[in-house]
């Protein structure tokens, strides 16, 4: 019989989601406190500390692993791995931010908040093993960056931006919902064990498959992968730069993550085609659609649908191999993306004037730490070698040629290779052309340069000596595919209802 | 039988209330005909015995998210619907795929199913019973919930307060 | 074993001229340019007599061996010299003829710019040609061979400010190089089949095998690629287009490289290959055919040439093609008797050619000269030895040498004797034609200057007053090679240079082949070829000096064979629209506009711009519309429902 | 007794016109509208897949749907009155400032 | 010197990067910056020479060898070595950056610093290529070379700078990727990166399904390879490429970077797989002969002093390729030598077109003629080095040229024929290029004040043609350390080999 209460145990393994609630509380509770000036660097301040906080408190909660709230969720070097990955990113985004919600003269308080709030959702979101947590985290984090999508208030863009990503949004995930309630249907559980167990044993129900394809149009959506990619580049382009970082990283990661515990864990039936389409569309369209593009939010918008399907190509491979292929790429994207996007929302400027490629003419001489740091970003999200961009699509490939995907390993590397020209056109036109008009480049405040030595930091540590963390991300992946054979779990707690037989 | 009387019954209304949600021009119109929706899902919820379920449906989701509705209707003075041409793909391709899709899963539905049935109050979902398993099972999501609910009032503190930094207006 | 002779020495020491006057000519005076010059020549020279010394106490073929150049597994190639009584004639006559081409140089281009320059390229001719000459195997020949080609490249075009010297010279290397093309198959075939280039081995390993009597073995594709190699070099039909533009070089280049020595090349090359050529009797024949048509060809070109140089490189090509034809009868020893004084009176000709021009002020045109004799009288001495020696009269070098080609061609097919013979009058009368024109009559020059006439190559020293006489340093050289050219063909008197050469060749082939000629045949035909000579001579003497306004009503009767004997039987057009203009148009038009632009690039930017409108259309997709995207969300949505459903009924 | 899949087929029909309203209706609002019809026609299926199975948490999660649905009611209108703030309509075939 | 022995492949490739990093401490003083640029460079040929003193002559295999362990998952060794193949190409890229340091002494001005650094980056990328025998590491020097080539061209060059910049990297980048491909094939079905063990593994048999994926991974490296040799058709990027860039960047682009093509297809295609490589041999001698015959003539008819150069690479490389895939000792040892030869002569021939666009700022051929005239010093080293790049026996270009040609003929007499013509036409394009540009009156006034070469431009001059005449006359100080690693490589063809090759 489960106990009545929570015990300690329970709580320590959901602490960064305490803590990470803790800290935007307060933010939320001191903003009306403070006046306009301080609460940049005040609130700021406390989200970076909560940040950090919540680094900490996933450090200590790694330390108990193991399941919480009666079957709700689960501790492994899974879900560790996404809650590092995704407070480090909110991290970088709150360094950025600072200097970028003063130049655009946002109100901070909610700003601050809201990432944080996000940030519970994320992190719920990688060790949810219920898909009724799994729905409302998920909810979290997409009702968090809606909002911070339409931050730039007076700008017409953004809040177009926002009603855009919030109206599709609902859309996929009423999608999301229906797969939920048919896979309900199908098996008669939410819990995500429970559901393998089903559909592992014996033939699958019909119905189970009509449900994985609802869940897939719903997270397809959440992680830009097409044909539910479009909204992508819209909403990309209008929201606030840092925040195109962030939600390009930490919310795709996330629901990676889930996709992973979806399709891997529950070993999804018929997953291969779909899967298999689906990357090469995305990163067909992606880069070819970036081709011409010459706002540079938007290039990097397409070029997020292309680093999806190249992470959905890993879920076409075998689970052991891709699984890891999978979180390396959504770690090293997020080391890549943050920081180019950091340059970007530097580079932008007062309500973000400057983010055509234009506007990047003449870089490379008027500014040469941004237009090298950018530089080492693009290189790396073209895939160059002793970048984390190189490994991380190295991976991903040779798990699918492990798996004899010989075909989309090859549309994948040429894929790579039409990538390369957008990105290069960045870095030719930092060097290469002369500035028409003149462009102002701001001094570097130290938060940013510090977001930039952080994401720089992390692109080359990935590309240079990636052997920890692909061991880590191995060992967890093993922990992740391991879970159904290792947990003789009891059936979720409410037994207080016998359950029907047809 | 009485059971598919009235399930048949309230499920043309709520199908009716649908349709005639897409058919009416006036938002207003739409939101009140969503409300016909609800009420009538709130009976369909009651004849499989979740209690619970339809009395939150009635009282929270018709009564005041749909007040909601027709507050900011009222509040942005929408009119009549435009008849705008903006988009082929939602006629050409969105609908037939509607369709297709819809019809698909229905079949399976049917096929699949079919055989079997519930009766009245199948399943009785009191509150006692689904709030041992809110409070116990389902805690955590509760809690979270909390967070969401959170956001929800930060989203439209920051959204709809006037744009002008210098004197914040919050409303909602 | 032999002691060594240090033959290296012999190439190397013109090099170190050339090295130390290409270096530090520019500051050098002329006068120390040309000690050096001479110096390092003359020492050569002198190297050369001294092996000619030692030559009776050596062990022949004698070789040296300096050290490996390329080596690629088990193939090798050395730095090597060989000396064999060939060697020792062909060594002779290049650095004594060579030596005498350097003195008289020194006076013709006193007054010249680039005075060291020229210099330093004639004694770096002076190492290809000997390296080409010693050479222990095909490959170090290969080096002289394609330096003498660069050394004539240089030399042609030595007054590069004009453009016809340019072009020629450029046109002297490659056709020279079609021919090395050929020279390096042979190269190829011989490696592939035999492992080695080295000349003792080569032979001794071929001259095992049977003789190819039928079909193009390897043998014979060997000697035939070998051939065109020589026909490049010796300007032989159909290459032989390169040797009268290059008369554009200053005349002692013309004497020394396409006159005396380096055009001979390709004799001496097949001569060398005789083993070769022995087995291959198929290649033989060709090579004979091959010069004797030349011989003819090129005679009756020269009937008509106006410009004293062309004649001379008409009748030069002509000349070469009897020495191909003795090679083709297998009278090899012929073909290097008559290599050795066409080096002298050709050379001759040439360098009197070239006092000539020099005291009439750099004129070339023989139409402006005449009357000649008594304004440069030794000159006018020299080059008459220099003609009757050509024309074969005896007791000329020309006539000895020519007569055994006659003789050794009748035996071996009466149609090769009858079209030299033939080509023996046609050279007698334009070379009595030359002569007259050039030296007898009155001197038309002065018309010439007077309407303003400048010469063509500014040799300085103006083309004004009386043609005068050259000075000492030049006519030292041509008294000398006058002799020679009176003298030069005793030695072969009584089969003593075939004699000498015999080990070279085979004692056997001539033995058999002197005996095969009665004597009275062999009177005949001598007496045959003399009178020939004189009927040119006589010809010759009718029309330039008896009845001068002959010539122009036979030209104006013949009408277009006239037209096309002036013109050179129109081959250079013929060339220039067959090869070179299909080349370059095709190479511009077909290759570069329409393979590289039109094709490749045109692909890789259609790609690109492919590329891009797919990317437009792609983009087509994000219209901006909410519905829209609602609308490809639903389809996706009901595309992989229905996939998933069609994956769970299967 | 009564088929679950009457229910299911009523909840799918209920599910497709929220579709067809999102893709056929101009109004923001109505499109929103359109989307709670979807959320609807889901808690329909959960209910009716609840008693399918005898398993009270379909009706559990009908409860958390609501929240949601509450929540995203609160953020969505609150965005609508911002970007009617900034164009002046509600027409959303006229708000395509972003694109291509 | 046993230490310096393991450590010196590691100094030699990361001593121009490191004195890069370090001159980006350097102020902006240009002179400065070019002084420090030519010592690292000169230290890295010093250490280089080194290569050459100690080498093992009669070893085949791979020498100074450094192995180790960097990344353990995937399995990437820091693996270098070098055999008598790869030492030679590295002993020329050290040999070239100096001259590239001297030559762009004046003609670079603005941005002098990041000149320099992208210049001496390019060297550690370009000497890692050759020494690495460890797949992973090789690809990254592989892909590491395009940068900073394509920032020089882009940022350093002229005209359509930035198309020539872009296509170059596009058409590399989009070839590269398949050769990637290929390795991650190999690495995932063999366990490791490292070049010995992958071929030890291929030899043995242990690989599993390589015979039905050897035919794709064969055209996977070679397409990477083919486009940077540049193989026809590939080869369009390369006259744009050549003519927009600065005056080093072509140097070494001709000198260096095409030969990482032709080092590949003899290392990887040759060394992998011997029998796709002769299966495949017959259309690649084919596309070699075309290269031969059409870069030449399309050469020949070029209005622009470097697209002759380029178009004459094109030619010059496709005799590389012919005796590579003629799998002769000859062909190979030719093979070497034509790509130390081209190296050379082209590396010169640019650093003299670059000395010409230096004082007129055009490359058009018209706008020259009769150059010899003001310009007599000039015009004797651009004829020595033309002529060593025609061919002429006792310079650098004969003897590989006559070691490709024999060794292609003994495999088909068709190949060395053919290719043998390329010995006319190479005659036919470089002097006539050096007739319009040397002979002749000067044609434009301007020209004929034009001063002649300098000391600085000599003294990047002089090397070159010391090291033409050098390799033309005792060409065996490379070929007996070439020979013995190419044999080695021949092994899997050791019959053809002696079939063919020494009775």
């Amino acid at each position: 019989m489960n106990p009545t209460l929570p015990v300690g145990a329970d709580y320590v393994r959901i602490l960064p989601e305490i803590v990470l609630s803790i800290f935007g509380m307060a933010i939320m509770v001191l903003d009306p406190l403070v006046d306009e000036k301080k609460s940049q660097q005040l609130l700021g301040g406390l989200g970076l500390i909560g940040t950090l906080a919540g680094l900490v408190s996933t450090w200590i909660m790694a330390q108990s692993p193991g399941f919480a709230f009666w079957n709700m969720v689960q501790v492994d070097g899974f879900s560790v791995f996404f809650h590092v990955l995704v407070i480090a990113i909110a991290l970088v985004l709150i360094l950025t931010s600072y200097e970028y919600m003063a130049v655009q003269q946002l109100r901070a308080g909610e700003y601050y908040g809201l990432i944080l709030f996000g940030l519970v959702g994320m992190c719920l979101m990688s060790s949810a093993v219920e898909l009724v947590l799994i729905f409302i985290s998920l909810e979290i984090s997409s009702i968090s960056t809606y909002i911070l999508a339409g931050f730039r208030r007076r700008s017409a863009t953004s809040s177009e931006s926002s009603l855009k990503y919030f109206l599709l949004g609902s859309f996929a995930t009423a999608f999301f919902l229906y797969g939920v309630a048919m896979m309900f249907g199908a098996t008669g559980s939410t819990n995500i064990d429970a559901i393998s167990a089903a559909l592992n044993s014996g033939k699958v129900p019909l119905l189970a498959y009509v449900a994985m394809a609802l869940m897939f149009v719903g997270l397809g959506f959440k992680v830009a992968a097409a044909p539910f990619h479009i909204w992508t580049p819209d909403v990309y382009e209008g929201a606030p730069a840092p925040v195109v970082g962030f939600m390009s990283t930490a919310p795709k990661a996330a629901a990676f993550a889930v996709l992973l515990r979806i399709i891997f864990e529950a070993n999804a039936p018929g997953r291969f085609w779909l899967i298999w389409l689906s990357a090469v569309l995305s990163m067909t369209l992606g880069n070819v659609a970036a081709l011409v593009q010459d706002n540079v939010k938007r290039l990097l918008a397409y070029s997020s649908i292309a680093h999806a399907g190249y992470i959905l190509v890993a879920f076409a491979a075998k689970p052991e191999l891709g699984a890891p292929a999978v979180m390396f790429y959504t770690a090293a994207y997020a080391a890549m993306n943050v920081g180019a996007f950091a340059v970007v929302s530097h580079l932008a400027n007062e309500n973000e004037r400057y983010v055509t490629l234009e506007n990047y003419a003449g870089l490379g001489r008027s500014s040469p730490i941004l237009a090298g740091t950018l530089t080492i970003f693009l290189i790396s999200l073209i895939g160059i070698p002793i970048t984390g961009g190189f490994f991380a699509k190295f991976y991903v490939f040779s798990a699918a040629l492990q798996s004899n995907l010989v075909w989309l390993t090859i549309i994948g590397v040429i894929n790579s290779a039409i990538g390369a020209y957008y990105y290069l056109k960045i870095i030719v036109v930092m060097y290469m052309r002369e500035a028409r008009e003149e462009v102002p480049v701001l001094p570097i405040p130290l938060a940013l340069r510090a977001a930039l030595a952080l994401t720089l930091a992390a692109t080359v540590y990935l590309g240079v000596v990636p052997g920890r963390m692909l061991t880590f991300v191995q060992q967890s992946a093993q922990q992740l595919l391991q879970a159904e054979h290792t947990s003789a779990r009891e059936q979720v707690g409410n037994a207080a209802v016998p359950r029907a037989t047809q | 039988m009485l059971h598919l009387v009235l399930f048949l019954v309230f499920g043309a209304i709520c199908v009716a209330g649908a349709i005639n949600l897409l058919v009416q021009s006036h938002p207003i119109s739409s939101a009140l005909s969503l409300v016909v929706v609800m009420a009538s899902l709130a009976v369909e919820y009651l004849l499989l015995g979740a209690e619970f379920v339809a009395a939150v449906q009635v009282i929270v989701y018709a009564g005041a998210v749909m007040v909601l509705f027709v507050f900011v209707i009222m509040l942005l003075n929408a009119g009549v619907e435009e008849r705008t041409k903006g988009s082929r793909v939602a006629l050409i391709l969105g609908i037939p795929g509607v369709l297709a899709g819809g019809l698909l899963v229905a079949w399976v539905l049917i096929e699949r199913t079919g055989t079997a049935t519930v009766g009245l109050g199948a399943l009785p979902g009191f509150p006692k019973t689904i709030g041992n398993l809110l409070f116990h099972d389902f805690l955590l999501p509760f809690e979270v919930t909390s967070v969401l609910v959170l956001i929800a009032i930060m989203g439209a503190v920051v959204l709809a307060s006037r744009p002008e930094p210098k004197n914040p207006e919050k409303e909602s | 074993m032999t002691p060594s002779l240090h033959l290296w020495l012999i190439p190397i020491l013109p090099l170190i001229g050339a090295a130390i006057n290409g270096f530090f000519g520019r500051r050098l005076s002329r006068q120390t340019v040309s000690a050096v010059a001479l110096t390092f020549c003359g020492a050569a020279f002198l190297m050369g007599l001294y092996v000619a010394a030692r030559f009776p106490s050596l062990e022949l073929p004698h070789a040296e061996y300096l050290g490996h150049w390329i080596r690629s597994g088990n193939f090798m190639v050395n730095f090597e010299f060989y000396l064999d009584q060939l060697t020792l004639v062909m060594l002779l006559v290049v650095t004594g003829v060579g030596f005498l081409i350097h003195i008289y140089s020194v006076g013709y281009m006193w007054e010249e710019g680039g005075f060291y320059r020229f210099f330093s390229y004639l004694n770096l001719f002076m190492f290809f040609m000997l390296t080409l000459v010693l050479a222990g195997n095909y490959l170090q020949m290969f080096i002289g061979w394609e330096g003498v080609g660069l050394a004539s490249y240089l030399l042609i075009g030595f007054w590069f400010t004009k453009d016809s010297a340019a072009s020629a010279g450029k046109k002297a290397f490659i056709v020279n190089r079609i021919g090395d093309f050929g020279f390096l198959i042979a190269l190829f075939l011989l490696i592939k089949h035999f492992g080695s280039l080295n000349f003792s081995q080569l032979f001794s390993s071929i001259a095992q095998q049977p003789a190819e009597t039928a079909g193009v073995g390897l043998l014979t594709s060997i000697g035939l690629l070998l051939m065109v190699g020589a026909a490049g070099k010796s300007a032989q039909i159909p290459l032989y287009v390169w040797l009268p533009d290059a008369m554009e070089g200053p005349t002692p280049v013309s004497a020394l490289i396409h006159a005396a020595t380096m055009v001979t090349a390709g004799v001496y090359m097949v001569a060398r290959s005789h083993v070769i050529f022995g087995h291959a009797p198929n290649a033989l024949t060709v090579v004979a055919i091959i010069g004797t048509l030349t011989a003819l060809f090129a005679a009756t070109i020269g009937i008509a040439q106006t410009d004293i140089k062309k004649v001379l490189a008409y009748s030069t090509v002509s000349q070469l093609g009897y020495m191909f034809m003795a090679c083709g009868v297998a009278a090899y020893s012929a073909g290097i008797f008559h290599l050795m004084t066409h080096a002298f009176f050709k050379g001759l000709l040439f360098l009197a050619a070239g006092s000539v021009i020099h005291a009439v002020g750099g004129e070339q045109d023989m139409r402006k000269m005449g009357g000649l004799r008594q304004y440069i009288p030794w000159t006018f001495m020299t080059m008459t030895a220099a003609t009757f020696a050509i024309a074969g009269f005896p007791p000329f070098a020309g006539f000895f040498s020519k007569d055994e080609i006659l003789a050794r061609a009748y035996e071996a097919n009466p149609a090769y004797w009858f079209i030299g013979v033939t080509t023996a009058f046609i050279t007698s009368f334009y070379m009595f034609r030359l002569w007259f024109m050039t030296f007898f009559g009155d001197y038309r020059g002065r018309e010439a200057a007077e309407h303003g006439h400048a010469p063509a190559h500014g040799h300085g020293h103006g083309g004004h007053g009386d043609p005068h006489e050259s000075p000492m340093i030049m006519l030292v050289p041509l008294m000398i090679l006058a002799v020679l050219s009176v003298i030069g063909g005793w030695v072969g008197i009584g089969g003593r240079f075939e004699h000498f050469l015999s080990p070279v060749f085979g004692e056997g082939a001539t033995a058999v082949a002197t005996e095969a000629l009665s004597r009275s045949t062999e009177i005949t035909l001598m007496v045959i070829s003399v009178v020939a000579a004189v009927l040119g001579f006589y010809l010759a003497y009718v029309l330039y000096l008896k009845r001068p306004e002959l010539p122009q009503k036979i030209a104006d009767s013949l009408g277009g064979l006239y037209q096309a004997v002036v013109n050179k039987y129109y081959v250079d057009e013929i060339y220039g629209d067959l090869f070179v203009k299909p080349l370059v148009d095709g190479s511009t038009r077909i290759l570069w506009h329409g393979v590289d632009q039109g094709v490749i690039d045109a692909a890789i930017n259609d790609t690109a711009d492919g590329a891009r409108h797919v990317s437009d259309s792609a983009r087509q997709m994000q219209s901006g519309n909410v519905r829209s995207y609602a609308g490809w969300v639903a389809v996706g949505a009901a595309v992989i429902i229905a996939y998933m459903i069609w994956m769970g009924v299967r | 007794m009564v088929p679950v899949s009457y229910y299911l087929i009523l909840s799918g029909i209920l599910f497709s016109c929220g579709v067809i309203g999102f893709l056929i209706k101009r109004n923001i609002i109505t499109i929103f509208i359109s989307i709670e019809l979807m959320l609807n026609g889901v808690n329909l299926s959960f209910v009716a897949f609840a008693a399918q199975w005898q398993h009270l948490s379909g009706q559990v999660f009908v409860f958390f749907v609501m929240v949601v649905a509450a929540a995203e009611a609160t953020v969505g209108l609150a965005i609508i009155i911002a970007v009617f703030r900034t164009r002046e309509t509600l027409n959303v075939d006229h708000v395509n400032l972003l694109k291509l | 010197m046993n230490i310096l022995n393991t450590h010196i492949l590691t100094l030699v490739t990361f001593i121009p990067a490191a004195g890069g990093l370090l001159l980006l401490l350097v102020p902006r003083r240009d002179r400065d910056i070019r002084i420090f640029s030519l010592i690292v460079s000169l230290l890295t040929f010093g250490l280089s020479l080194h290569l050459v003193a100690r080498v093992h002559r009669m070893l085949p295999g791979f020498q100074y060898e450094i192995d180790r362990a960097w990344i353990s998952t995937p399995n990437i060794h820091y693996h270098m070595g070098v055999d008598g193949i790869s030492m030679w190409l590295v002993l020329l890229t050290t040999f070239l950056t100096p001259l590239c340091v001297l030559i762009s002494w004046n003609s670079i001005h603005e941005r002098v610093k990041e000149f320099f650094i992208l210049l001496l980056v390019l060297e550690t990328a370009l000497i890692g290529v050759f020494t690495s025998l460890d797949l992973f590491l090789f690809y990254f020097f592989w892909e590491s070379t395009l940068i900073p080539m394509a920032l020089l061209i882009g940022i350093y060059g002229h005209g359509r700078k930035v198309y020539a910049a872009v296509k170059f990297f596009l058409y590399t980048m989009v070839a590269s990727v398949f050769m990637l491909a290929a390795v991650i094939w190999l690495y995932a079905h063999v366990g490791s990166f490292d070049f010995v063990t992958i071929q030890n593994a291929i030899r043995t048999g242990q690989v599993e399904g390589f015979s039905t994926a050897a035919p794709w991974l064969f055209i996977g490296f070679f397409l990477a390879f083919a486009v940077k040799v540049p193989l026809f058709p590939f080869h369009t990027w390369l006259p744009d490429a050549h003519v927009e860039a600065p005056t080093a960047g072509s140097v070494l682009l001709a000198g260096v970077l095409l030969k990482m093509g032709t080092y590949g297809l003899l290392r990887f295609n040759l060394g992998l797989f011997p029998e796709q490589s002769r299966h495949n041999a017959p259309w690649i001698c084919t596309l070699a002969l075309v290269g031969i015959v059409y870069g030449a003539l399309v050469a020949m008819v070029q209005p622009n002093l470097k697209r002759v150069i380029a178009y004459s690479s094109v030619s010059h490389l496709g005799f590389v390729v012919l005796g590579i895939f003629s799998f002769t000792q000859a062909g190979l040892n030719g093979a070497m030598f034509v790509m130390l030869a081209h190296g050379i002569s082209t590396g010169a021939l640019f650093m003299l077109a670059g000395i010409i666009f230096e004082r007129k700022h055009s490359y058009e051929i018209a706008d020259m003629g009769g150059l010899a005239t003001p310009m007599p010093k000039y015009a004797t080293f651009f004829l020595f080095i033309t002529l060593a790049s025609v061919g002429l026996p006792l310079l650098n270009g004969f003897v590989g040229e006559f070691l490709v040609l024999s060794g292609a003929f003994q495999a088909n007499p068709w190949y060395g024929t053919i290719g043998a013509t390329g010995v006319i036409w190479s005659a036919c394009y470089l002097l006539w290029m050096y007739q319009r540009v040397f002979f002749g009156k000067v044609t434009h006034p301007e020209n004929s004040t034009l001063a002649d070469l300098s000391a600085r431009e000599q003294l990047a001059l002089w090397p070159t043609a010391v090291a033409a005449l050098v390799m033309g006359v005792a060409p065996l100080l490379w070929l007996n350390i070439i020979d013995p690693a190419v044999q080695a490589a021949l092994t899997p063809f050791a019959q053809v080999a002696s079939k063919v090759v020494g009775q």
